[in-house]
């Protein structure tokens, strides 16, 4: 009767309040899964909120690489009574639920921070299955589907590890709940329990203590959970693995890009979810020279000492200027941000475009407008970036949509700047940015630093023959100089200016200054490689083909290896360059596509918008999604198919998501 | 830093055409900055103006320097970026007084709080010179200049107390048309070590016909006896003022009587230096702190590609966290 | 031999440094025509300068409507030899120029302020014309074309002057020069002196002396030119007309239509040249009520005093927030900016959006990027303004194309703003707002204020039925309630919120949120009339449409005129709404044409973008500029006609203006 | 505008749940503003409380009268919006201390110029709570918080002396375990005559493990003898301090004065008045001298329309100028 055995392919989610440590259980899961040589995904949820709201994270181990989360929960691991009402119902009937039977009695309407039509969701599905309110109510709803409860007395076990570590209080000691919660959950997923304590070594580190305490702790979560659920469907297992493996963040694979392509000076003003990636710079302030890649075959001497500079400014007017200035100077310079942020910045851009100044933008994209769900999830801001300040000025736009694009685009973004003398907008979303992952280290030896034309003063500038800035004599491009130079003084000025860098009002030099910068962007159409611009993935001559950018990568990815499987014939474009925008190479793709459907994480399908702008081709089909929460690949799944059955309307929102 | 040869204020000046108005207050800080760089024998490559919009922000067009004329108001912000990414330049930073303290309020007091070594100078004229004369921020209550269609609503800011309570560490005032006098401030606001202020006294014979050349020599009131204008400028300096911290216990006492000077405007309007403490770190030592080779080896100087454009920077010590080495 | 004699037909131009009284010789003149009967349109053309670099106005009279300015010029009128050398060029063979003649011996190089550029290419037409460099050359190849000269010696006429009426310094009359120029440029027309007494009375009012003095002056200048030359070919002759006429500006008109509309508060910082607008308001504070139109018939009882505020901001962010925060209060309320500032206002107006608050924003385009040109013309930010703001958030956005649209969308504007809870952009361009012209006051008698759906507290709210800022239950618009209004407590706040307008990250309520605030744009797509949205210009069946916005549609339509009097088969489409897109109505007239000309004074040839975006229909050839001079209805008219012959390439970019 | 029945604080509470961290000083303040209004009397609907972006500007929501939660760093520039379009309403502004002082800087030195009849208060916590305690403008140099990753580098800005910089009229500050302290001070501020400031210490718990309640409240230096806590925090007014300017010769003592109190920290922190000054016109007078009609009938008060939509607003003066009539 039971259904076979599922080893390594497990939907994990755990939560609880915001500051209660629920991410250090997540990270200490993931950890063991990859120390076991497992692929993990893992996504985060969060209130914008300190403390007390819910949090929670849904994490994949899988033995092959994972690319985005599921809508189902295997198991769903859990010490507080909220975390059990949201998603209780999103387990598997095969699946589990780790729980507090302690707090059986807690009723729904005792949970101030459950939104009222979230309630009454709820309370109309505990009504339907003909029981009370409590959480014992939805529990016993959960196991008549066949779901295993594992209950874990979170407080007895707290209790025994204070005894036996002589904690006087148990309250200091009450974040060890979370080992618990993961503890117990790898006792019924029957997973090595050394994976786990190399885990808590690798994550508490110095902390010896901690280490053992939660160790001793999980371990008899672990054995408790075990004997409680001995024959669990699915299982975790070790897996053999030659190649390093790296776990990382999208923020930090966008820092570490950047670092590699040799930027300098970053800015940033604190803002949801642009500052972790500020902060984990500024933490790595002091750097290392002459590597070979990401993770080199050996040490290899250092020269000289390498450090960068993070400033936080006073807001993020001031972070755009400042690391304007920094880039005159010829350091590689950048700032990072989200929208609110980025929407001070429109000056700064354009002031950097006109001056055709190096600068590096990285915008975050969380959820809009206007302050939004600042810790939720939204690719919005495509349309904004592209025609970001008053007049017309030309940058180069990326948006990522994995954690190889982060990097390499972190790097490509400085040779772009640098090589067209114009900002680069990169955009990531939020979704890529909070999500963490192991992926095989990426093979970046093709990546070589260009600084473009670089003037200086041995060029046999002269006082008849002076430097100029902004040279109309050879093609768009003039040689940059750098702010301390010798023998290249220029100016800049907002103001349209003549090849020196000051002020001009005549018409004609006006037209040329014009054309020279719009120049630059048609040259880089031309320069940049096709696998820059845009990917195409499934069968070249597919009827249906997915035009899409961004973070949705993943998912889709994952939902295309289902339907590939089933032999549907859909291809699928991932546009990475928006500007300037490979209208041929898109069109191409498009041309002879019967069905055409955007898939995009925001209400106006702006990629869609861009790509009928373009090249004049309509989307047939349009599934969106903008309610703060990424695509998991489940739902995607559904909506392609049935688009690919011909079923469905032309505009597909998908909600799902807690 | 400093030249060997001996450089004239002509060695500063641009072929640009100037286009203020005749009379503008705006020369004589314009030919001051040349005097001061000539006289500091700065090389004209290690110097760089920023400036923000406005009148004034002309400025560096004129001056042979490195020369970025700015944002309305976000002068500070991009001298600031310079500096740091280069701390081996001279970074002067030039202001409107619309430009430094309306708009680019809130600069004005973030920057106070690193003291980053660079002279900051506010053209102080009373009016948004360049959009036509409307009421700037240092512009008195109930005061109307010629293009006001009411008198002013507002009343004004004090640059010199704002710039105390911000925090700059030097803080001057000087007057466009004591040409030596503001020479020699513009030099001291230079060497100073740490964030100096200068409030420069600029009239602008367009739009402010209160605050006048004439208004600021006293040529309303003339004394009886010789018939000679009683100038309403005077020096600090004459008066046996004295404006430095000498050692840190003094703060208290130095700062308020900076601060009753800078209160004192209308028969009597102080020039000269109102402020000057060197016991705060500059932001270079702060930074000094956490980045040892910060001075030497600042962002805009180092070596970031080999000799093909190979990447030099080695990510191995920061990944070594993220790695799950094979087994 | 002689051309028949050309009767109210004329292009005049005026030059002089900044700050010299040329606007005030212009402004006379202007009126003089006016008072005589006359239809004028002048375009200002300056330097981002206070004293000193040149400035010019062109103008044209004549007995019908003007709505655009041409390239040449029949009487050119100055004091001064910038002036000249800059404009001598442009003169018609039969045409006229007014000029001090002790300047002769003034070398094109003794001009500071002409611009390299432009200087070779005077020298190159010196030296082709076979003479020095001096006036008197520039002059005598002048007259060799057949253009009559009019020396005026200024000096001598102005000492006359300081005799008659006793002035001991001559410095001190300086001014009356320009009266001089404009006084022997009537003379050399023929047009009725008393149309100039007239004229000056009116501009310098309660000052007698100084009318006294001018007219004496201008009548000597007109005597004597009349004398010099008594053939001119050009004349002007007084029209007898019944009805009123309006001289205004651009600004002036919009300004109009805002306070008709009801406007009580304008925030501004000042700016190139939306601050034009704000002052004129800030003159006219004290309203008075009851009015029935821009002319009224009769005198109507007052009941009681009306007046608005106008507050100067420390900066464009505290102008758009603080225009908002009034907004709140019930005050129908705006502020008025250009590029720089408009880049500024990037998070007020997403926060108004989500916020459904009915703010206005009157953006006067400039030429851009960064500070651009300032005191020059473009139609730069139509996307920027679509764009506005990071994340998706919804207004309608309004382009004017003449004084009458800018009186209506000045007034419009407010309506929509309320109608549909949302910010409302108007996009002015400077050639609209700085160009000057009489028109018949236009008939405003259809236009009614709509305040949309207003709460309050009588509406039967209660403990149990509160007042529900954001209700979702009666479709997208619900009723708003202002600050003060008893029994209508509401919350608002830059995060997704729940119909209360506290703040939630519910996915549900966010999509409903999301649905309600576009739905809004939906519905005004449904509700505003066609006449509003867009007009069509031409015969039906055009197998040539033009698609054009704003300030273009006086050359346009001054050009088209001759080319229909040709025969010409041109269509052309004004767009006026530009957000929410006519779609469909612009797809109907584009769908049959064969030819779709795009004319804009911008680089990226925005509209036509949009039109593509929407419509998926492409243009077949544009005809753009962006040399900051706006277009003249002389090189509209040859670039349509090229374009209708077959000749023209896809791209044409106009140049020309001084 | 006072109602004749009694409030209770609670009647200005809303359901919205409260989701501060536990031990929060915003507690404080959120009590002692309900109880401030309660005791004022104040109806809910004519009071409109504006706020920035924060944890502090959360406060909003949990108080039932009009609340209007912002943008980061633009509460005062809205503030000001709804008080000059309706003065008849009473209008309360809040912001955090990265709020106010750092995005909000500019703001915060031009409200100054205003005297608006306000009151702002800042949220003085150290830190910016609700992006996860980086360094707020008023940490201190040097001082490392529990989430900084070095020492704070910028030095700080003293929100007393800045708001009297900037032409406050009313300056005062609080702490937000002081409750009956507190509310005496927002009440006075929001009844004077002008724009107020109040700085509120407000412990973060969470991120600031600094500037703790314990730490204010002394309990790290204990009495000798009594073993009793040492609290820094004391009340200006028990050692007899005078804020009050009674006559306008007296503004430069009372100011100097005030700065000295406002550069006392680390053993003694003075609470209380600062500075008081009703000498200065309010931006309503100001205006009323514009435009006379303006209290009784602000720009939010007119009507625009007729029954029908008729426009009321009459143009015909204004047009005049622009018109030539027909002959
Ligand atoms: C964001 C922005 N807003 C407005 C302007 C228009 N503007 C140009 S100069 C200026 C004011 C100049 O006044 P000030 O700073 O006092 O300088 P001054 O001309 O008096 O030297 C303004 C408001 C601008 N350039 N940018
Ligand atoms: C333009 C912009 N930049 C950044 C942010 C992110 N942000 C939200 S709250 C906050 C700081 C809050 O600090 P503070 O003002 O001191 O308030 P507190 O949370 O400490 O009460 C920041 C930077 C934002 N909302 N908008
Ligand atoms: S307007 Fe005033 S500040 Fe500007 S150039 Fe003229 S005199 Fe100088
Ligand atoms: S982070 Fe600090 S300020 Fe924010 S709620 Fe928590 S304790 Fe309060
Ligand atoms: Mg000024
Ligand atoms: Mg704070």
């Amino acid at each position: 009767m039971a259904a076979p055995t599922q080893v390594n392919d497990l939907s994990w989610l755990i939560g609880g309040p915001q500051g209660s440590g629920v991410d250090s259980s997540a990270n200490v899961f993931a950890r063991a899964c990859a120390a076991g040589g497992l692929h993990v995904f893992g996504k985060r949820e969060f209130y914008s909120n300190i403390m007390g709201e819910h949090s929670y994270f849904a994490l994949r181990a899988h033995t092959n690489l994972v690319r985005s989360h599921i809508d189902s929960v295997n198991v769903l691991a859990t010490f507080e009574a909220e975390t059990l009402f949201r998603h209780a119902r999103a387990v598997t009937d095969d699946g589990a639920i780790i729980y507090d039977p302690s707090l059986g009695k807690t009723r729904l309407s005792d949970i101030p921070t459950i939104e009222k039509r979230l309630r009454a969701e709820l309370q109309t599905y505990l009504i339907s299955h003909g029981v009370g309110e409590t959480l014992d109510d939805m529990l016993a709803a959960s196991k008549r589907r066949g779901v295993a409860l594992v209950p874990i007395p979170f407080k007895d076990l707290l209790e025994q590890i204070a005894d036996e570590f002589q904690i006087d209080q148990l309250s200091k000691i009450t974040r060890v709940v979370n080992m618990l919660a993961v503890g117990a959950s790898f006792g019924i997923l029957g997973f090595d329990f050394a994976m786990m304590r190399a885990s808590l070594e690798d994550v508490f580190r110095a902390k010896a203590k901690v280490v053992s305490m939660n160790a001793a702790g999980a371990q008899k979560a672990y054995d408790l959970a075990r004997s409680l659920v001995p024959e669990f469907r699915y299982r975790l297992e070790r897996v053999p693995r030659k190649e390093p493996r790296l776990f990382l963040t999208g923020s930090q694979a966008t820092a570490l890009g950047k670092l590699y392509g040799g930027m300098r000076f970053q800015t940033y003003y604190p803002i949801t979810p642009a500052s972790d990636e500020s902060e984990f710079l500024e933490e790595n302030e002091i750097l290392d020279l002459d590597g070979h890649g990401l993770v080199p075959e050996a040490e290899t001497p250092k020269d000289k000492a390498a450090s960068m500079l993070v400033v936080q400014t006073e807001d993020e007017i001031a972070a755009v200027t400042m690391a304007t200035g920094a880039a005159l100077t010829g350091a590689r310079s950048a700032t990072a941000t989200s929208g609110p942020g980025f929407s001070l910045m429109m000056e700064g851009i354009g002031w950097a475009s006109i001056n055709e100044v190096p600068l590096v933008i990285t915008l975050y994209q969380r959820a809009g407008p206007s302050t939004g769900m600042p810790t939720r999830h939204e690719q919005g801001d495509l349309r904004f970036a592209l025609h970001a300040g008053h007049g017309e000025s030309p940058r180069i736009v990326l948006a990522s949509g994995d954690f190889e694009e982060c990097i390499r685009d972190g790097f490509l973004s400085f040779n772009l700047a640098e090589r067209y003398q114009m900002p680069v907008i990169h955009l990531v979303d939020k979704a890529l940015a909070n999500s963490y992952a192991t992926i095989a280290p990426p093979n970046l030896s093709d990546l070589r630093i260009d600084r473009g034309l670089v003037a200086n003063g041995n060029n046999g500038y002269s006082k008849d023959n002076p430097y100029k800035r902004f040279d109309l004599g050879n093609g768009p491009v003039s040689a940059r100089a750098l702010l301390g130079q010798e023998g290249t003084i220029f100016w800049n000025t907002g103001d349209e200016h003549d090849e020196m860098g000051h002020i001009t009002e005549d018409p004609g030099l006006r037209n040329a200054m014009m054309e020279k910068r719009f120049a630059k962007l048609d040259l880089a159409a031309k320069e940049i490689p096709q696998d820059v611009k845009l990917t195409y993935f499934g069968p070249k001559d597919a009827g249906t083909v997915i035009v899409s950018w961004g973070s949705t990568k993943g998912a889709l990815l994952d939902a295309l290896d289902r339907l590939w499987a089933e032999g549907a014939k859909v291809g699928y474009l991932h546009v990475r360059l928006m500007s300037p925008f490979p209208s041929a190479e898109v069109l191409a793709f498009l041309a002879k596509a019967r069905r055409r459907i955007a898939v995009e994480m925001n209400f106006g399908a702006q990629l869609a918008s861009v790509v009928r702008e373009h090249t004049g081709v309509a989307m047939t089909h349009f599934i969106l999604k903008y309610n703060g929460r990424p695509m998991s690949n489940t739902e995607l799944y559904e909506a392609l198919r049935s688009v690919g059955k011909g079923k469905a309307p032309k505009r597909t929102v998908l909600t799902r998501g807690a | 830093m400093a030249l060997e040869q001996v450089l004239k204020p002509s060695d500063f000046a641009t072929e640009v055409h100037n286009d203020w108005c005749p009379g503008c207050g705006d020369f004589g800080i314009l030919r001051t900055i040349q005097m001061a760089l000539a006289e500091l024998r700065m090389e004209p490559h290690r110097v760089t103006i920023v400036s923000g919009i406005g009148c004034s922000a002309k400025t560096i067009h004129y001056v042979k320097t490195y020369g970025v004329h700015t944002l309305h108001g976000r002068a500070l912000p991009y001298a600031t970026g310079v500096k740091l990414a280069n701390p081996q330049l001279k970074v002067l930073c030039l202001s409107g007084d619309g430009d430094g303290l309306g708009i680019g309020g809130g600069h004005f007091v973030n920057a106070g709080r690193r003291n980053l070594d660079m002279l900051y100078v506010i053209h102080d004229n009373g009016v948004y010179g360049l959009t036509k004369g409307q009421a700037a921020p240092t512009l008195k209550l109930g005061v109307q200049t010629k293009s006001l269609a009411h008198p002013n609503i507002n009343d004004a800011v004090n640059p010199i107390w704002l710039a105390l309570a911000a925090g700059a560490t030097w803080v001057g005032r000087g007057y466009s048309y004591e040409i030596k006098h503001l020479v020699s401030l513009l030099k001291q606001g230079i060497e100073h070590k740490g964030y100096a202020f200068l409030d420069v006294l600029q009239p602008c014979p367009t739009y402010n016909d209160i605050n006048t050349k004439e208004w600021y020599g006293g040529e309303d009131r003339k004394d009886a006896e010789s018939g000679r204008p009683l100038p309403r400028v005077y020096k600090l300096e004459d008066e046996g003022f004295d404006p430095v911290v000498h050692e840190p216990s003094e703060i208290e006492k130095k700062t308020t009587q900076a601060l009753e000077k800078a209160l004192e405007w209308g028969d009597r309007i102080p020039i000269g230096v109102f402020f000057k403490n060197e016991h705060v770190p500059t932001f270079e030592e702060r930074i000094l702190q956490r980045v040892s080779t910060y001075m030497d080896n600042p962002p805009a100087l180092q070596s970031i590609a080999g000799p093909n454009g190979e990447p030099r920077t080695d990510l191995t010590r920061l990944v070594q966290r993220m790695t799950f080495k094979g087994e």
